[in-house]
């Protein structure tokens, strides 16, 4: 065991030690104040999902780039599933459709895995935005075709594309951090899941205004800024696990942030323009994937392109 | 795939679910999603004019799935389809019907439904009558594509029906319609 | 005078000498068949927009980087001008696109002028493509979220990135090739119009089988292979002019042709899907701006990487 | 800026022309697609309740754009708006009227007529009123923004119209919007 699984493994017993107080926080609240009440159902729920995301990424990351590249590959063909079962496309899209899962997944991680980051940066936001309305073209039904081929890119993107850029964190390479990739993988989880936890909880204890009623009746400033704070303090308490300087892990948490609030609304916007509360039902209490996954979408290419401009030597 | 029970609970009671029909696919779908004790009661009833013009499909169709082969076609068949339903269900088992009688490639809505929903709960109007929404399937493999994608596909489970007192057969198959088609929006 | 310029101006001067060739033609054939006639009033009006665009790029390719880049900078805005014209945005979309027009153009032709590479290849596709739902979602409005959203992307991608990478091929750093990579946009732009032109003189002479009836009836299968075929041919003639063989320089012509045909199908999609034939009045007989650019828009890009990629070494 | 002349060329005869009215920058719109020739004989019929509110506005639209400047306020004016109208075509100019008589802030079709341009048709009926469609001005700059977006804007000019023997107010302002309409789709 090197000293990247050992931290790695210490940061999971960590995540471990923190959930089951947890769950047995949750457990205690739903005998006080039954079981039935929608909130304490609601956060027990989470707290199982996150036991089973703790445990796949500690499976995965053991395993390594291989191990993650696969997690990854699957969190994106799930949430490729959930985002084209809600879009509204034709019989013409079909081979736009197949080729998104059955093309575009499998080659955007072959090249996440082959460390071709010259090719994966734009395979999907160029050349598979230049392609696949092509063969939608070629099917001859021009009816609704920009929004047909937008559901099908948004999808790629959010997708494929942004999650990939997960696993991508592996191959990074940084002076003085050789082997310990993975650890920034759960950097930004950590940071991800626990901004979300935390303005949750900040806006159920103290959320007055709202930010964005129409999209997002849930966020308000005070759960955004408690939640914001917490994970900047997270982030730089995780510093010694990354690269950076504690402040430097304090802006990166706080820049994650910030992306992941900015993806929730966007989300939120494409689902009510679609008129659904959740993107499915995967999830107990969370959703579907996507719900789950929304605020990493959106924090993990900039996370990654600002490790890499400032950080790396490829 | 993902089950919804929106109008009644997965119970062990004999039923009649029916279903609109876009794909082939359709019964083995129901099937799946039903609880295994409820899969073990439940017949698909389908049509013998397709599942035994090869001897695989009639592997399929008779042993594995215990269909009620029905004739589609009122001239050549030997046996009335409603009878062979009826026969199956006091022998106590749940069917699957489709009572639009063939596959929808509207891509939308459903065609109108055959007498036979009814003139089986006039003969047996105790049977819970289940309209079931399938959702997507038709989407995963439209006709003539051969590449599969994996969509979601959900299946509804409405809100039981029965045939009321004095009510007709026209006046009682728009009810059936307007019940599968209100478990649609039930998803 | 350089090797470069002075190839240019035999390139220009060649051109020019086509094109007096092609006036006459013009003028016979409208004074035999009558100025009336559409198919020669639109030829006639073809040829003197040709002269328009061989008279610029000859300006522009003059002044070298500077020149192309702000030349192609002013084909981007008149072309997204021309595109967001035939959107149907909103009132809540204004701030998206205003930043279009006022951020992500400018921007975007800095970074090619400064040579970016790194960034300018992700900038439109990537962050436009994510921060620009911001900026619409904090308005509130989500109707057609997706739609409109989608609508500005497309417009950026093509109007802006796509067309961006025609100056960007000033960059490249090719070994032996030094101060002549004007030739490699010259290269471009007459295969490219010169693979239009025979296409559609192929087309009017022996088109028979359409290849696409519902988007572009004027595509047929003839005019597109005696069309590609002419384009090879001038390709490999012009490979003096590039760094790559004759059998190299053929082959990239293939490439361009063909892009460039999926990308009229494509545009012309988006056309029909808008209800509109042209994309705009601009150039007298030539429809609007994209109408001319869309063979380029297409192969711009591809042509761009597979030339960097074998042939560059930065 | 484009200009297009579906229904009649531009000719150097009198002429009213009446547009929708959606930005303050309408009228000038116009008057820049206007080929000089006629640019020099056409003045805007503008609210002189919005244009000598200050001075610059006052040098704009009385020295700049001549413009035949009327009350909006019935009660407060002095001088009638059709009078006015009437005196300035008697003086050899073609006129740019709104007959909406406001902007329309609601983003599509027309505001109802009002019915100074009946009563304008009805005490010149020679001269041709041309129906002119300005699209996509207030999607330049909307209302409360501050950056304008460089779209290009269309005029259409449409078929003209003149009142017809015996067409009452109702009638006529119903065929006017009719063709301004008309006109819209005529781009």
């Amino acid at each position: 065991m090197n000293g990247a699984t050992a931290d790695l493994w210490m940061l999971l017993l960590g995540l471990g030690g923190v959930l089951v107080a947890a769950s047995l926080i949750g457990a205690i609240l739903a005998d006080r104040k039954g079981a039935d009440n929608p909130v304490i159902e609601n956060l027990n729920a989470r707290i199982k999902a996150w036991w089973v995301m703790v445990i796949l990424m500690g499976l995965a990351l053991t395993f390594g780039k291989a191990g993650a590249s696969v997690l990854f590959a699957f969190c994106s063909f799930a949430a490729l599933r959930e985002f084209l079962t809600l879009t509204d496309t034709r019989r013409a899209d079909h081979m736009a459709l197949a080729a998104s899962f059955f093309v575009v997944i499998p080659v955007q991680y072959y090249l996440i895995w082959t460390e071709w980051y010259g090719l994966y940066s734009i395979f999907i936001p160029v050349y598979a935005f230049l392609l696949m309305p092509i063969i939608v073209a070629l099917r001859g039904d021009t009816g609704r075709f920009l929004s047909r081929v937008a559901e099908v890119q948004w999808a790629l993107m959010v997708c494929v594309f942004c999650v990939s850029h997960v696993p991508a964190l592996l191959s990074l390479q940084i002076p003085g951090f050789e082997g310990r990739n993975v650890l920034l993988i759960a950097f930004l989880v950590v940071v991800v899941q626990g901004s979300d936890v935390a303005q949750y909880i900040w806006g159920k204890l103290f959320g007055r205004t709202k930010i964005a009623p129409a999209l997002s009746p849930s966020k308000t400033w005070e759960g955004f800024i408690g939640g914001a704070l917490t994970a900047i303090v997270i982030g730089a308490s995780l510093s010694f696990l990354t690269p950076f300087t504690p402040l430097q892990a304090g802006a990166m948490a706080f820049v994650i942030v910030l992306m992941g609030f900015f993806g929730g609304l966007v989300m939120s916007a494409i689902k009510r323009d679609r008129g659904v509360k959740d993107w499915g039902q995967m999830i107990a209490g969370h959703g579907g994937f996507i719900d789950r996954l929304d605020s990493v979408i959106f924090s993990a290419p900039i996370f990654f392109h600002l490790t890499r401009f400032y950080w790396s030597t490829v | 795939m993902q089950a919804t029970w929106a109008g009644c609970a997965p119970h062990p009671r004999q039923r009649v679910y029916f279903a609109n029909h876009t794909s082939n696919g359709d019964f083995v779908l129901i099937w799946t999603v039903l609880p295994p004790a409820l899969r073990d009661q439940t017949r698909p009833v389908a049509a013998a004019d397709y599942w035994l013009t090869s001897p695989l499909r009639s592997f399929i169709g008779r042993d594995v799935f215990n269909a009620v082969l029905i004739d589609r076609r009122p001239d050549a068949r030997t046996e009335d389809p409603v009878a062979q339903m009826i026969a199956a269900a006091d022998a106590g088992a749940s069917l699957i019907i489709f009572p639009e009688g063939q596959r929808n490639m509207t891509g939308e809505g459903l065609l109108p439904f055959k007498s036979g929903l009814y003139h089986f709960a006039r003969q047996r109007p105790d049977i819970d009558l289940v309209p079931v929404w399938i959702a997507n399937l038709n989407r995963v493999m439209p006709k003539g594509e051969i590449v599969p994608i994996p969509l979601i596909c959900t299946v509804t489970f409405g809100e039981p029906l029965h045939l009321q007192a004095g009510e007709d057969k026209d006046t009682f198959l728009a009810r059936a319609t307007a019940a599968l088609i209100a478990t649609q929006g039930a998803t």
